[in-house]
């Protein structure tokens, strides 16, 4: 019975926050409507496309492949990204390059960004720190899956 | 009473003329081996001896010809003048002074084991020694010792100089032998050893010149008399090949177990003016170094492995206060660096590894680590190697810097 | 027998093994880069050095011959430390390439690296600068830097080409594998070096860049482009389904086999793969078919045996004529033998191959096609096709194989298959005749199906399907034995012959060539 | 004829009233469930949907949404009874749209000489009348869980019809006592029962006459709604409930239907047991202090205040449910079931029994 009890008036308590939030967001969010500026927000909400968060620096955003100092991809082609990946979304195809300094790299590079989970293994795998997944960009939002698989070309500009 | 006896008449004019050799009693031990004894006789003679080998390994001689076995294949006798070792010239001076008792040396040798051909493989800058070989062995062949049926005892042999192309490592027997088959010079896998699979994959004896040439005067003395100018375990004398900044470089034949001090001080003739004693390699760069405070010590095989070195081919250099030892590390880590057949990973590598490091330090870019570092890759090296001169490269190296690591730690 | 102790294990081997070879035998690895079983132990790389009781150095496994009670270790500090230092010395020099080098995924020094190094590199000096891509043969590229001089390369071509165009050049730190001067390794074996090395200094331009070795499968199989037989592996890649990249062979290996092919395998063989993918039918093709109009590989054998006892009924079987080739296993071969040539007393049997082509004195032998001497052995009489004899009274044509169309001219056949009734044909290729012919049945190559083939020698070699066949296709032996069933030639034995294996036996009590020895 | 007429015209004027009163609060249901929760958890709740660029926050939501689920596909399961899956909603919600009728928005309009009652239809048994089409709506649930084809939703369904079944029987007996107070089932006399005074001052609501039937009526209510914290039959986010197969308009109908419970229930509670449209003190002619005094108001500013107290009570019951339903976690559905037999049931019977006993002392 006392048990009980106290589930009630627990049970009171917890309306009894709620009640207090929404007054208390009310008020402010009243106050604001009149113009009045409080230092207190009645949200904690962003308002997204208008007013952007900072991403944290390790934050996993979209990738970027690196390049050269001549322009050219620091990836060398070697796959261990396709391999560790997990959603199998990353397909390279690997090319002759005259420099012999060089000698590989990849003729394409391809991303299915539909298909990734931005674990960012492949950024942890690449030995030549060639991707890496810092543009702080997250909203690449497309109308259709074939325009988020992201070629050289893309990840590269 | 010990006295000299490979170099003996070196003073002679001449010397190497097959007449005059004659005249001094050369060829009686050829004689009385071809006429009166048996190969076995001669065999039990050199074992008696106690005669170790003079190339630096020291391996007695006779044990090394009765593990030659009997086969129908033909037997090789090949001669090591590949005197490759810096500081080591004794063969030299018996080849171009002596080369009939050398001659003699490999007649008897042969005939003991069965041999009818012999190889002379000289190092490739002996040009005029190699000539004089040729002439040694033309005027041999004019004699009867050599050719067909020498001395009507039904023997045939016949002796061929060949001429190295400068690579330190085929002073190694079995790259030696590749070298002589006409190969790269690379030393092969042991086992199977010389003595059973040699030249052309048939049984080998090889010997280092001055072994050689103490067998005709086993021969001629006998067993015992040789093995009272040594010691017992080690019969006969030794010659001492001393260079370095002392008064009179040069060869000096002395017994076994003389002191090094004596040698350098005595024989010959002590540092030069005013220098001071700092250092001596007891046996061939290969050997450890010995500082100024060891020198006090029996030149044996015995003695110098006690004290961690080693007689090798007994060539002394003595090396003088004013000289770096930076230097000498230097010198001898590009020399085994540069002398590495590339063969096997840990010389081919760990030597070059330790030329490089020790090149950076004379540039005046030594790291604190680089000694240990250059402890290490010799430690590792020695003993993993196909041939010994990975661990005759790494013993000087560590002894160097183990002895000497002040100095060297101040180069830094 | 004797029995030696390694590591404290027992293990029982035959006297003049050596150390290295009896620890294989026990299951035990001991690590080892210029040793190949192929050639006399070279003893350069020192990987395999084990301590062994009573010797004072640590002695090489390779080289050394075990004798009774001899106590090795293998796993001792002092083993482990040796290895250590070697590895250590060979990656002081060795390029970091891995991400770009064709041997990463089966090269030994990652491995051994992997499994005794994972050290820091203490190595601050300059590495050596060499030749990175040095052309050296027909697709070989050797880069020396990456070399480990365990003089594999050398020993393959002074000892199984004798051909010698490697060699060791300068010595020390600067020794390197080269050609000679003006010389290229050209031989009909250069595909082997690309295999035999530990490291990835010789690579093959076939190969390069083109995958990782980590992404292919590997399948046993037989190289069927010549009568030798020899033992291969199949390396392929399954294909990645989100990007529709197909499954593709990518490179074949030779597989040991001591009787047949050794260690190695002929260049044909191994660049020549490009059949299991090229041109293949994977869909049946019906040009014209009367009655059903679904055809498949289940009813196939129906559709078969109904004509063929129509045929046989109204003309006898001289009526009925077969093309067959010499690509078809001994077990395919024997059921058409057992049903056509015995059954149905079936005369008119030709053989369709491809001309022969050049042969080597080694492996590599002139006849183009894997099963000649199985074909004779079963009691074929081989004969080539002539084309009248084959049309002339024939109503039914059943043929195997695309290699018709090598034979004969389009037009010629066009105008005698005209005159059959119907024409059967089963093929593994998109081939020109395939329009000649009422319908087209995909079949398995050699690589994707069961069964056994004798080689020129006359061994005979089991094989299993190392590939998945494409599409639709199946393996012959599966209609034919379907067939058998279906006409009833000798129903009793054909209820058993449900396998290759299976047929096999029948064909040993048959033929006392293909006994089981 | 005319009479009869204008007698039709003016029921007719009062259906479309009800319905558009009901529907658009309904819709605005919507907006506030969002912003009330938004509110709650410290966010702003929607605010996007725009006409012309000027979002006054998120008004036209409703009807974006609307909008919305308008043109989403509609889809039937293939291989489900597609009658019955159509028609399932539309039970749902016409029982519960019906209910409306019985419910007393004010007292007595008078235009000229005629009098209008501000209730669809007053008939004597109107608690009746509304319990029954409550408990009718639970052919909705079985039907749409059955005829989809779907285990899930099955089982859902079959929880639902459970549930609500469980707490009818606590909700009628919960009235009992109320009946046995207001001696009547005609929802207007009952109003106006309550528009007397106890002890004076009091107004006479049920809540102070039965508050114990009141707080079982409430959570039986509250049961009926099927909202969280008794959101059993459907539980979006875990469990999968009754009307997982349908899409677009049909979903929006058992949408709709959830919240015109809340609707209902909060008529309910005001009618029952706050004195639906009565204002304290105030009578037909204006406010009768009981401390004295009077202010005399004019008819239609009575009718109006009186419209205007039942519109605020109503609110006021709609708010705080969302506020329940967005405070408590979920019941299990065995404290569901012990909730309902155990608690709510005996408790009916005691407030039953005292009431009596109170009665006859």
């Amino acid at each position: 019975m006392i048990k009980a009890l106290g589930y009630f008036i627990e049970i009171i308590r917890g309306i009894l926050i709620t009640t207090r939030h929404f007054v208390v967001n009310l008020f402010f969010h009243i106050l604001k409507v009149l113009g009045i500026k409080t230092k207190r927000k009645g949200a904690v909400t962003i308002q997204y496309p208008e007013q952007k968060k900072e991403v944290a620096s390790r934050h996993r955003s979209l990738h970027r492949l690196m390049t050269r100092k001549d322009g050219k991809p620091r990836c060398v082609a070697c796959m261990l990204c396709v391999t560790v990946c997990p959603s199998e979304c990353i397909y390279v195809e690997a090319a002759e390059d005259p420099d012999l300094e060089i000698q590989k790299y990849p003729a394409k590079f391809i991303i299915d960004l539909g298909r990734c989970c931005f674990c960012g293994f492949c950024v942890e795998a690449c030995p030549e720190d060639a991707i890496r997944m810092d543009t702080g960009n997250v909203d690449f939002a497309e109308y259709s899956q074939q325009d988020l698989i992201y070629d050289l070309d893309k990840l590269i500009g | 009473m010990k006295e000299k006896v490979l170099t003996e008449h070196f003073g002679l004019e001449s010397l190497y003329k097959i007449d005059v050799y004659q005249k001094q009693g050369g060829y009686r031990a050829t004689e009385k081996a071809l006429k009166k004894m048996k190969p076995a006789e001669i065999l039990e003679e050199v074992k008696k001896a106690n005669l170790r080998g003079r190339g630096g390994a020291g391996f007695p001689a006779g044990v090394k010809w009765s593990f030659v076995p009997e086969t129908d294949k033909p037997k090789y006798l090949c001669v090591n003048a590949d005197e490759g070792e810096p500081g080591t010239f004794k063969d030299r001076y018996i080849m171009s002074h002596n080369p009939h008792m050398l001659l003699e040396g490999i007649i008897i040798t042969s005939f003991c084991v069965g041999i009818s051909a012999a190889f002379i493989y000289i190092r490739g800058e002996y040009e005029a020694i190699a000539l004089r070989l040729e002439q040694a062995i033309s005027e041999a062949y004019e004699k009867g010792f050599l050719g067909k049926n020498i001395l009507e005892s039904g023997f045939d042999l016949d002796v061929y100089v060949h001429r190295g192309a400068g690579a330190y490592i085929c002073g190694e027997e079995t790259a030696l032998l590749e070298s002589l088959e006409g190969k790269r010079g690379n030393p092969r896998l042991k086992p199977p050893f010389p003595a059973s699979v040699g030249l052309w994959q048939c049984p080998t004896v090889i010997n280092n010149v001055e072994t050689i040439s103490n067998i005709s005067h086993i021969i001629l003395n006998g067993a015992e008399w040789f093995v009272k100018q040594g010691l017992p375990k080690d019969g006969g004398t030794r010659i001492f090949g001393v260079s370095g900044m002392v008064k009179n470089p040069g060869i000096y034949e002395l017994p076994l177990g003389t002191s090094l001090k004596d040698i350098i001080f005595k024989h010959a003739g002590g540092m030069k003016e005013g220098k001071k004693l700092k250092a001596v390699i007891p046996g061939g760069m290969s050997a450890p170094i010995l500082t100024a405070d060891e020198v006090d010590i029996k030149m044996d095989f015995d003695s110098l492995v006690e004290a961690n070195s080693m007689l090798g081919s007994a060539a002394i250099i003595v090396i003088d206060d004013k000289t770096s030892i930076l230097d000498v590390l230097k010198v001898v880590a590009k020399f085994y660096s540069h002398e590495s057949c590339g063969q096997c990973t840990p010389c081919r590598i760990g030597n070059s590894w330790i030329n490089k490091i020790v090149k950076r330090i004379a540039e005046g870019k030594g790291k604190k680590e680089d000694l240990d570092s250059i402890l290490r890759l010799a430690s590792n090296i020695e003993g993993n190697t196909l041939c010994p001169l990975g661990d005759a490269a790494a013993m000087p190296i560590v002894s160097i810097t183990k002895k000497f690591r002040k100095e060297l730690e101040s180069k830094l | 027998m004797i029995k030696i102790f390694i590591d404290e294990q027992q293990v029982e081997v035959e006297e003049g093994m050596t150390v290295l070879k009896a620890a294989e035998r026990a299951g035990i690895h001991i690590p080892h880069l210029c040793y190949h079983p192929a050639f006399p132990p070279e003893g350069s790389c020192r990987m395999c050095l084990v301590e062994i009781e009573g010797f004072p150095k640590l002695e090489l496994a390779c080289s050394t011959v075990v004798k009774e009670d001899m106590k090795i270790s293998i796993k001792s500090a002092r083993v482990v430390e040796a290895r250590k230092a070697v590895l250590e010395f060979l990656l002081a020099e060795h390029p970091l390439d891995c991400p770009i080098c064709d041997k990463a995924g089966d090269c030994k020094l990652q491995d051994y690296y992997d499994e005794y190094g994972l050290f820091e590199s203490k190595f601050s000096e300059t590495k050596e600068k060499r030749e990175k891509k040095l052309k050296i043969g027909k697709t070989l590229i050797l880069d020396q830097e990456r070399c480990i001089l365990c003089t594999r390369c050398v020993r393959f071509l002074k000892e199984v080409t004798k051909t010698q165009e490697l060699g060791v050049f300068h010595r020390g730190i600067d020794a390197e594998v080269n050609i000679y001067e003006g010389a290229a390794v050209l031989n009909n074996y250069t595909g082997n070096l690309a295999q035999i090395c530990p490291v990835g200094a010789i690579t093959d331009e076939d190969f390069r860049f083109k995958t990782r070795s980590w992404f292919l499968k590997e399948g046993e199989s037989i190289c069927p482009l010549c009568s030798r037989g020899c033992n291969i592996l199949i390396e392929y890649h399954p294909g990645f389904p989100r990007f529709e990249v197909p499954r593709r062979a990518y490179r074949i290996k030779a597989r040991e086999n001591p009787e047949v092919n050794g260690f190695w395998v002929c260049d044909r063989g191994k660049y020549g793969y490009s059949y299991l993918e090229e041109g293949r039918a994977d869909k049946i093709i019906l040009n014209k078919i009367e009655g059903k109009d679904v055809l498949t590989w289940e009813n196939i054998s129906e559709y078969l045996g109904e004509k063929i006892k129509r045929v046989s009924s109204a003309k006898k079987t001289s009526g009925i004529a077969l093309v067959l080739h010499t690509w078809l296993s001994n077990e395919e071969l024997f059921l058409i033998h057992k049903i056509f040539r015995k059954g149905l007393k079936v005369k008119k049997i030709f053989f369709a191959d491809l001309p022969q082509g050049e042969a080597d004195e080694y492996l590599l032998t002139s006849e183009t096609s894997p099963n000649r001497r199985g074909a004779q052995e079963i009691g074929f009489d081989i004969k080539a096709v002539n084309l009248d004899a084959l049309a002339k009274g024939t109503d039914f044509l059943l043929a195997f194989g695309p290699f018709l169309s090598g034979l004969f001219s389009l037009k010629a056949l066009k105008e005698v298959l005209s005159k059959v009734k119907r024409k059967v044909l089963i093929s593994s290729y998109l081939n020109e005749v395939n329009s000649l012919f009422d319908i087209v049945i995909p079949a398995a190559l050699i690589a994707e199906k069961e069964g056994s083939l004798t080689n020129v020698d006359g061994v005979i070699q089991s094989f299993k399907p190392a590939l998945e066949p494409p599409g639709e296709s199946l393996p012959e032996w599966k209609v034919l034995a379907d067939l058998g069933k279906e006409l009833g030639t000798d129903s009793k034995l054909f209820e058993d012959l449900n396998s290759p294996g299976a047929i096999l036996g029948e064909m040993g009590k048959e033929i006392p060539f293909f006994k089981k020895k | 004829m005319t009479e009869t007429l204008t007698e039709m015209l003016i029921i007719f004027i009062k259906i479309v009233c009800a319905l558009v009163w009901f529907l658009l609060l309904t819709l605005y249901l919507t907006w506030l469930e969002r912003k009330e929760s938004a509110l709650i958890q410290d966010r702003l709740g929607a605010n996007r949907a725009s006409i012309f660029g000027i979002r006054i926050i998120g008004l036209f939501q409703p009807f974006a949404d609307a909008i919305k689920m308008i043109f989403k596909e509609d889809f039937v399961p293939s291989f489900s009874r597609k009658f019955l899956h159509t028609i399932a909603p539309f039970i749902s919600f016409f029982f519960v749209a019906i209910t409306i009728a019985a419910i007393p928005f004010g007292d007595i309009l008078r235009i000229g000489n005629r009098t209008i009652n501000l209730q669809i239809l007053d008939f004597n048994v109107g608690l009746l009348f509304v319990l029954a089409m409550l408990s009718l709506g639970i052919y909705g649930i079985i039907l749409s869980g059955w005829a989809s084809n779907n285990r899930y939703t099955l089982t859902g369904g079959l929880r639902g019809v459970a549930q609500v079944i469980s707490y009818e029987v606590a909700l009628g007996l919960s009235l009992i006592g109320l009946i046995m107070v207001y001696p009547s089932l005609r929802l207007s006399s009952i109003v106006l029962y309550q528009g007397e005074l106890l002890f004076g001052f009091l107004p006479k609501w049920g809540i102070f006459l039965q508050p114990l039937g009141f707080l079982v009526f409430m959570f039986a209510a509250l049961a009926e709604t099927k909202r969280v914290p008794f959101d059993l039959p459907e539980g979006e986010s875990e469990i999968i409930g009754f009307f997982t197969e349908y899409s677009g308009l049909k979903w929006g109908l058992f949408m709709m239907t959830d919240f015109m419970e809340i609707i209902i229930v909060s008529t309910l509670l005001t009618t029952l047991f706050f004195g639906g449209w009565q204002v304290p003190w105030l009578a037909s002619d204006g406010f009768h202090f009981p401390w004295g005094g009077e202010l005399m108001l004019p008819h239609l500013v009575v009718v109006l205040l009186q419209v205007a107290a039942f519109n605020i009570k109503v609110f006021f019951f709609c708010w705080l449910q969302i506020l329940i339903r967005w405070t408590y976690p979920r019941f299990r559905y065995d404290q569901v079931m012990d909730l309902g037999w155990k608690l709510l049931v005996p408790l009916s019977l005691v407030n039953i029994i005292g009431t009596g006993i109170i009665m006859t002392i």
